[in-house]
C-alpha cells in the first residue's frame, strides 16, 4: 500500500477567481501584508503499490486528476 | 440528417438540446449513451449542458475519459460534425478536441442570465445561417466559463477567423463590462480548425421558441442542419 | 443480550434522546418489554416533533386534505395537484433551519435534496425548485456568511442536480439573527397513472436499500431539529450530513426508469430518520411488516452499529420494494445508471419490523406504533404579551419624512425590499427549457411541454405581519401568493406550506402556531388552493429571541393558455398606469386612493423609523378574490398588459419597481386624505398596478365593474424619471436609473462591504 | 515575506462525493488498487511576516479558510 500526495495549482500566469476571493477577504478580516493567495487542490490516494508506482501516479495526473495546459502539479509518495 | 445527443452521467441539458433539435429544426435525433462507441448512422453530434459527474475535480474532466470520446475524435476526423454546449464545450476541451480551457469565472460565482453574444465568423458549420456581426440574445448557466489559450493559440484563433461568439454590448461591441466571466477577448465559442467541431458556454437549444423569450438560438441550431456535409 | 430479556433503559439515555419518561413508558407497554438501545433509539427519532408532529397534528388537521389524508388512506410524500391533460404537478416545501444555522453550505443543499427525493419517490420529474430564506440583517458579518453560504449551497446542489431554480423569496431581520430559515420547494411533474406510493405491498417481496452508502452523517438530525438551538449545538456538529448532487442526479434517472420498468410495488425516500422511518412507514401503510438484515446494508465506514445504520440521515438513498422476481431486472436499471442497489430484507405480514444483524434480532417494533402512533399532546395556548401594546401603538405620532425622494430610496436599498438578482443570478433558471418568467417579476411561469398550458409558482410570506396578527398574517401570506399568480395570469390551484414557529411548549409560541395555521386553513379553502403538502419547523429560537411566526406559503396557478402570461415591467410610452384595488364599489362614491390605509407593519416604518408596530393590514378575502378574478380576466383578453401587485413597500415600491424592470419612468398622480407616507408607502391590501393602453381603458372599465372593484387612473408610463404627486404637490421625483442603481446594487454593496466572516 | 502552504482536507468522516467520483474514474482507467480517494483544498499564501505568523495563519484557517464544521486542515510556514 501507499499514499500518494498529489498537488495541484492553477499555473501562476493564470488568473485564480478563488485566490482573489481568498486575497480579499483576509484583507477584510485586518490581514494587510498578503501578498498574494491561491486556492489548488490536494488530492491524497491509497492505492497498491504496483512496484512502478511513480510512473502510474504521474500517469494518472496527466490522464485525470491535472489539465496540463492550466495546471501544475507535484506528488510525493510514502510507501507503507 | 440524424443528431445524436450524447449522456454522461449527471447531464441534464441533454433534454433541451434533444427537444430542441426535434421539435424546432424538424430533423430526427437520438440519445447516446457515453459508453457507446458507435455513432454510425450520425450525421451531427451533441455534447449537452449540465453537469457530468457533477462537475467534480474539474468541469468536464472525468467525461473527456469517457469511451465516446475516441468514436467522437474518429468521427469528426471523418468529417462528422460535433458541437459542446456549456459543460459539452468544456469536456470538448478537456478532451483536447478544440483549443484552450474554460476557468472559473472571475466572479468566482456560478452566474445565469441572458447575455448579447456577436457572431464573428458566419461561415462555419454552425453559423453559416447568422449574418457576421449579428448580435444574439442566448442564456448563460455556468460557474466555469472563463475561456482562456495561450497568446499563440489566440493569435491562430483570431488570425484563421475561428472565434464563433464574443461577448458584446447591445450594439456589438465586444467591451469588458459585457463580459461575464472574463473569457480572453470575450471568447464565447470557438471552432476547430477544420471547422466541424465547436464549443460555446452560451445556450441556443435554451432560446429557440418565442415563449423562452428568444429565438435567437435557432440560426445555430438551423446552419448545422443546413451546411453541406 | 436476547430481545426478550430486555432490561430497563436509563432515564438519562432515552431524556438525552428526546423522550420523556411517560413515553418510554408507552414503548414498554406497546412492547410488552424493555426497549433494547436500537428500539429506543428509533422511537425516539420518530416519537420526535420533527418525524412525529407530536405536538402540531392536532393543529394541522384543520388543513382539510390533511385531515382526509390522515383518516384515510395515509400522507403520500408530496401532494399531488390536477392540472388536466391526465397531468399532475407534486409539489412541497420543507425547512432546513436549525442544521442551516450550524453549516448553512451542506445544510442548504442536503435541503434541496430531500425536497427533490420527496418528489421524485412519487415517479414525479422535478422540474423546478424555489426557496424561501430568512435571515438576519446583513450588516452582521455572521449573518452575510448564512446568506453567502446558503445561497452558494442551494446554487451548488440545484445546478448540478439538473433542476431549474425559478422563484424565493428573502427577508432580513433581526429575529432571524441565530436562526436563519431555509425552506426549499420543489415541483414535479407526473401523469396521474403513473403514481408510485411509499407502501410495502405483497408478502415475501424484496426490500432494496438503493443509492449512497450509509454513513455515521446525521445521526438524530431529526431530534436535533426538535429543540431549540443553543451553545450546544455547536458540539452537535457531528450531524453535518454532505450532500452528493451528483449521485441525487442519477439516482432521479434511474427511479423514474425503475418506477416504470412496473416492477417497483413501493417506495419511499430516506429523509430524517433514514431507515428506521422509511422501512416502518412503508410497512405501516401497506398494513404488512418487515424483516431486514443491517449487516446488507452497505456502509461508507467501518463497524457500524445497529443503531447508527438504522438512523443515519446519510443523503440520497431510498427505501424500494420491488417484485420478489424482479429484483434482478431492477438492480440492473439502477446499476446501468452507476447507483448501487442491494436486498435488505423482504415483506412480512406480521406488521413487525424485524431488524436483525446477521442472525441476532436487533429490533422488533410493530411498524405502526412507530409510524402513526406518536404521542400527540394538546398544548396550551395563550396571547402573547407583547401584542396588546403593539397592536394598538398610536400611529398617528409617527412624523413624515423629511425627504420623499430620499424615503423611497432608502426603502428601495432596503435588503429586504432591493433586487434578489445577487442571489438568483447563482442559480441555473433556464435548464430544462420551461421557464417562461424567470426570478424578477411577479410568480415564476413555467410551460407544460406538449399541452397549451402554463403553471404559475410562488412562494410568500411576510413574517411581520404574522408577529403582529398570526391570524391575519398568515391569511395576507396566501392571498399576496394567490394574488402573485394572479398577477402572472395563472389561478391558484393548491398550495403547500412551511411553518417555522418557535418553541410550542411555551403557550404564547403555540398561540401564534394555532392562529396562524386557522388562518391559513381558513385563506387556503378560500382562494380553492387547498394545501396538498407541508412541513412543520418548531423551535426555531434562541435563548434570545424567537423568530417571527413565519408560515411561508408556496402555491401553485394554473395558465389554460401559457402564451397570455403577464409580467410586472411597464411595456410602452403612453401607457396608462391604473390602480385596481378591493374597495368595495358602490356606486357614485368615489373613496380616495388611501382612506383606509395604515402604516402598521409596513417596511416604511421600519426603515425610516425603525419601529415595529401597529396591526398588520386590513384583508377582506371576498375582495381580494375579485380583484384576483379581474386580473386573471384582464390578462387573459389581452388588455393589461403589465400587472404587479403592491406589497412589501406599498405602491411607490410596486411602482417603482414596474418602472425599473421597464426601464421607462411613469408621471402619477395620487388623491389623499392621509398624510402622503401613508399614499406612498402603507401596504394595504388586494391592489395591483396594472399598465394598458389608452385605447383599452374601456375594456378594462367593463372588467372592474364585472367584478365589482375599483380602478383609479393613476398616470402615464414614459419619460426617464418616475414623479408622482400626492394632492397636486410632486413629493416624488427620480431618475429611473438611479432608482434602479439603488434596488440593484443594495444587496451587492452589502455583501462587498467587508467580506464574509464565519 | 512568508510562503504559507495550507492543506484543507474533508473530515475523513464525512462523504467525499468528489473522492468517490475521483476513485471510480482512476479504476475505470484501469488503476485496480486504488483504496481511496480524497480531494481536499491546498492554499498558498505569500504574506508579509509579522512576527507572529504561526498564531495569525492558524487564526485565518479557523476564520476563513477552513470550514471547521466539515474540514481538517494543517500548515506549513517557510519564512523567506
Ligand atoms: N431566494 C430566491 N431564489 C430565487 N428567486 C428569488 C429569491 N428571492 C427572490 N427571488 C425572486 O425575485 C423576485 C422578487 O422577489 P420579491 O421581492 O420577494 O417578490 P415580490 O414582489 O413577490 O415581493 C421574484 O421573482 C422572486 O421569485
Ligand atoms: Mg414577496
Amino acid at each position: 500500500m501507499a499514499k500518494v500526495n498529489v498537488y495541484v495549482t492553477l499555473k501562476p500566469e493564470l488568473l485564480d477567481a478563488q485566490g482573489k476571493v481568498v486575497k480579499a477577504a483576509l484583507e477584510n478580516l485586518g490581514y494587510n501584508g498578503v501578498q498574494d493567495a491561491r486556492v489548488g487542490k490536494f488530492i491524497e490516494i491509497v492505492i497498491a503499490d504496483s512496484g512502478n508506482i511513480e510512473k502510474d501516479v504521474d500517469e494518472m495526473c496527466r490522464k485525470l486528476l491535472v489539465n496540463p495546459n492550466t495546471e501544475d502539479y507535484r506528488f510525493e509518495i510514502e510507501k507503507g | 440528417m440524424k443528431f445524436g445527443v450524447v449522456r454522461f452521467p449527471g447531464s441534464s441539458g441533454d433534454k433541451d438540446a434533444y427537444f430542441a433539435v426535434r421539435d424546432v429544426t424538424g430533423q430526427s435525433v437520438e440519445y447516446i449513451w457515453h459508453e457507446s462507441t458507435d455513432l454510425s448512422g450520425f450525421d451531427c453530434i451533441i455534447l449537452p449542458g449540465g453537469a457530468s459527474y457533477g462537475d467534480y475535480l474539474r468541469a468536464g474532466g472525468v467525461a473527456k475519459n469517457s469511451p465516446i470520446i475516441d468514436a467522437i475524435r474518429k468521427f469528426a476526423d471523418g468529417g462528422g460534425r460535433v458541437i459542446g454546449i456549456g459543460n459539452g464545450f468544456q469536456i470538448l476541451c478537456e478532451a483536447g478536441l478544440l483549443p484552450g480551457d474554460l476557468l472559473m469565472n472571475n466572479t468566482a460565482r456560478f452566474r445565469c442570465l441572458p447575455v448579447k453574444v456577436r457572431v464573428d465568423n458566419n461561415t462555419s458549420d454552425f453559423s453559416g445561417k447568422c449574418c457576421k456581426g449579428q448580435v444574439l440574445s442566448l442564456p448563460i448557466a455556468h460557474l466555469t466559463g472563463r475561456y482562456y489559450c495561450d497568446s499563440d493559440t489566440l493569435n491562430v484563433l483570431e488570425k484563421d477567423g475561428r472565434v464563433l461568439l464574443r461577448y458584446c454590448d447591445e450594439s456589438g461591441n465586444a467591451t469588458e463590462q459585457a463580459n461575464p466571466n472574463g473569457s480572453v477577448g470575450n471568447i464565447a465559442g470557438v471552432v476547430n480548425e477544420r471547422g466541424n467541431i465547436a464549443g460555446m458556454m452560451p445556450h441556443p437549444e435554451r432560446a429557440v421558441e418565442d415563449i423562452l423569450g428568444s429565438t435567437d438560438g435557432v440560426c445555430i441550431l438551423q446552419s448545422m442542419v443546413e451546411a453541406r456535409l | 443480550m436476547s430481545i426478550t430479556d430486555t432490561k430497563p433503559i436509563e432515564p438519562k439515555e432515552y431524556k438525552e434522546m428526546g423522550l420523556n419518561e411517560a413515553e418510554y413508558n408507552e414503548i414498554v407497554r406497546v412492547l410488552g418489554r424493555h426497549p433494547t438501545y436500537t428500539e429506543v433509539g428509533m422511537y425516539s427519532v420518530m416519537w420526535s416533533e420533527h418525524c412525529g408532529y407530536k405536538y402540531s397534528r392536532p393543529i394541522l388537521r384543520l388543513f382539510k386534505k390533511y385531515r382526509e389524508a390522515i383518516d384515510g388512506a395515509g400522507l403520500e410524500n408530496a401532494g399531488i395537484i390536477d392540472i388536466g391533460d391526465g397531468l399532475g404537478v407534486a409539489m412541497k416545501i420543507e425547512s432546513h433551519n436549525h442544521p442551516s444555522a450550524v453549516e448553512p453550505f451542506q445544510s442548504a443543499a442536503t435541503g434541496i435534496g430531500g425536497m427533490l427525493r420527496d418528489i421524485f419517490t412519487m415517479g414525479a420529474r422535478p422540474i423546478a425548485a424555489l426557496n424561501s430564506l430568512r435571515f438576519g440583517p446583513l450588516d452582521e458579518p455572521r449573518n452575510r456568511y448564512l446568506f453567502e453560504q446558503v445561497i452558494a449551497g442551494l446554487g451548488y446542489y440545484g445546478n448540478a442536480v439538473g433542476v431549474p431554480t425559478v422563484g424565493g423569496e428573502v427577508y432580513f431581520e433581526e429575529c432571524y439573527s441565530g436562526n436563519c430559515l431555509v425552506n426549499a420547494m420543489a415541483l414535479g411533474l407526473i401523469r396521474h397513472d403513473e403514481v408510485a406510493y411509499a407502501r410495502a405491498d405483497g408478502v415475501g417481496n424484496s426490500v432494496l436499500i438503493v443509492g449512497s452508502y450509509t454513513g455515521r452523517d446525521g445521526i438524530h438530525g431529526a431530534t436535533f431539529a426538535s429543540v431549540e438551538l443553543n451553545e450546544e449545538s455547536e458540539s452537535k456538529k457531528s450531524n453535518v450530513q454532505m450532500g452528493d448532487p451528483f449521485v441525487e442526479n442519477v439516482l432521479i434517472e434511474a427511479t423514474l426508469e425503475a418506477i416504470a420498468s412496473g416492477f417497483v410495488v413501493g417506495i419511499q425516500d430516506m429523509g430524517a430518520a433514514g431507515i428506521t422511518c422509511s422501512t416502518c412507514e412503508t410497512s405501516a401503510k401497506a398494513g404488512t411488516g418487515m424483516r431486514i438484515d443491517v449487516k446488507n446494508v452497505p456502509t461508507r465506514e467501518e463497524c457500524m452499529t445497529p443503531y447508527e445504520i438504522m438512523l443515519s440521515e446519510s443523503q440520497e438513498r431510498m427505501l424500494a420494494i420491488v417484485q420478489k422476481d424482479k429484483v434482478d431486472e431492477v438492480t440492473a436499471i439502477f446499476k446501468k445508471w452507476g447507483v448501487p442497489a442491494n436486498v435488505i430484507g423482504e415483506v412480512t405480514d406480521d406488521g413487525l419490523v424485524h431488524v436483525y444483524e446477521g442472525d441476532d434480532l436487533v429490533a422488533q417494533v410493530p411498524a405502526k406504533s412507530l409510524a402513526d402512533d406518536a404521542p400527540t399532546y394538546q398544548l396550551e395556548a395563550k396571547e402573547p404579551a407583547y401584542l396588546a401594546a403593539l397592536q394598538n401603538y398610536d400611529l398617528s405620532q409617527v412624523s413624515e419624512p423629511a425627504d420623499y425622494n430620499e424615503a423611497l430610496l432608502a426603502i428601495l436599498a432596503s435588503p429586504s425590499i432591493a433586487s434578489k438578482q445577487w442571489a438568483y443570478e447563482q442559480f441555473d433558471q433556464t435548464l430544462l427549457t420551461n421557464t417562461v418568467v424567470a426570478p424578477g417579476s411577479n410568480a415564476a411561469v413555467l410551460r407544460i411541454r406538449g399541452t397549451n398550458k402554463g403553471i404559475g409558482v410562488v412562494v410568500d410570506c411576510n413574517g411581520r405581519y404574522c408577529y403582529l396578527d398570526p391570524f391575519v398574517g398568515a391569511q395576507i401570506a396566501v392571498a399576496e401568493a394567490a394574488r402573485n399568480l394572479a398577477c402572472s395570469g395563472a389561478k391558484a390551484v393548491g398550495a403547500t406550506d412551511c411553518l417555522n414557529f418557535g418553541n410550542p411548549e411555551r403557550p404564547d409560541g403555540f398561540w401564534q402556531f394555532k392562529r396562524a395555521v386557522e388562518g391559513l386553513a381558513e385563506a387556503c379553502e378560500f382562494f380553492d388552493a387547498p394545501i396538498v403538502s407541508g412541513n412543520v419547523s418548531l423551535y426555531n429560537e434562541t435563548p434570545e429571541m424567537a423568530v417571527y411566526p413565519t408560515p411561508a406559503i408556496g402555491m401553485l396557478g394554473l395558465l389554460d393558455d401559457v402564451e397570455k402570461h403577464c409580467t410586472s415591467e411597464f411595456k410602452a410610452e403612453g401607457d396608462v398606469v391604473v390602480l385596481i384595488s378591493g374597495v368595495r364599489f358602490d356606486e357614485g362614491e368615489k373613496l380616495p386612493v388611501c382612506e383606509r390605509e395604515s402604516l402598521g407593519g409596513s417596511e416604511y416604518l421600519k426603515v425610516i423609523h425603525g419601529i415595529v408596530a401597529g396591526r398588520p393590514p386590513v384583508l377582506d378575502m371576498e375582495q381580494e378574490k375579485r380583484v384576483h378574478g379581474a386580473l386573471l380576466k384582464g390578462i387573459g383578453d389581452g388588455v393589461i398588459k403589465s400587472a404587479h401587485d403592491c406589497a412589501d413597500g406599498g405602491l411607490a415600491v410596486t411602482l417603482a419597481e414596474s418602472c425599473i424592470a421597464g426601464g421607462i419612468g411613469a408621471d402619477v398622480k395620487l388623491s389623499a386624505n392621509c398624510g402622503p407616507s401613508a399614499a406612498l408607502f402603507a401596504e394595504t391590501q388586494s391592489r395591483v398596478v396594472v399598465s394598458v393602453e389608452a385605447e383599452k381603458l374601456g375594456l378594462l372599465r367593463e372588467i372592474v365593474d364585472a367584478y365589482r372593484v375599483e380602478s383609479t387612473i393613476l398616470g402615464t408610463v414614459g419619460g426617464d424619471a418616475m414623479t408622482i404627486a400626492v394632492n397636486d404637490v410632486e413629493i416624488i421625483n427620480v431618475g429611473v436609473s438611479e432608482l434602479d442603481s439603488c434596488w440593484r446594487n443594495a444587496i451587492p454593496g452589502k455583501m462587498a462591504e467587508t467580506g464574509v466572516e464565519c
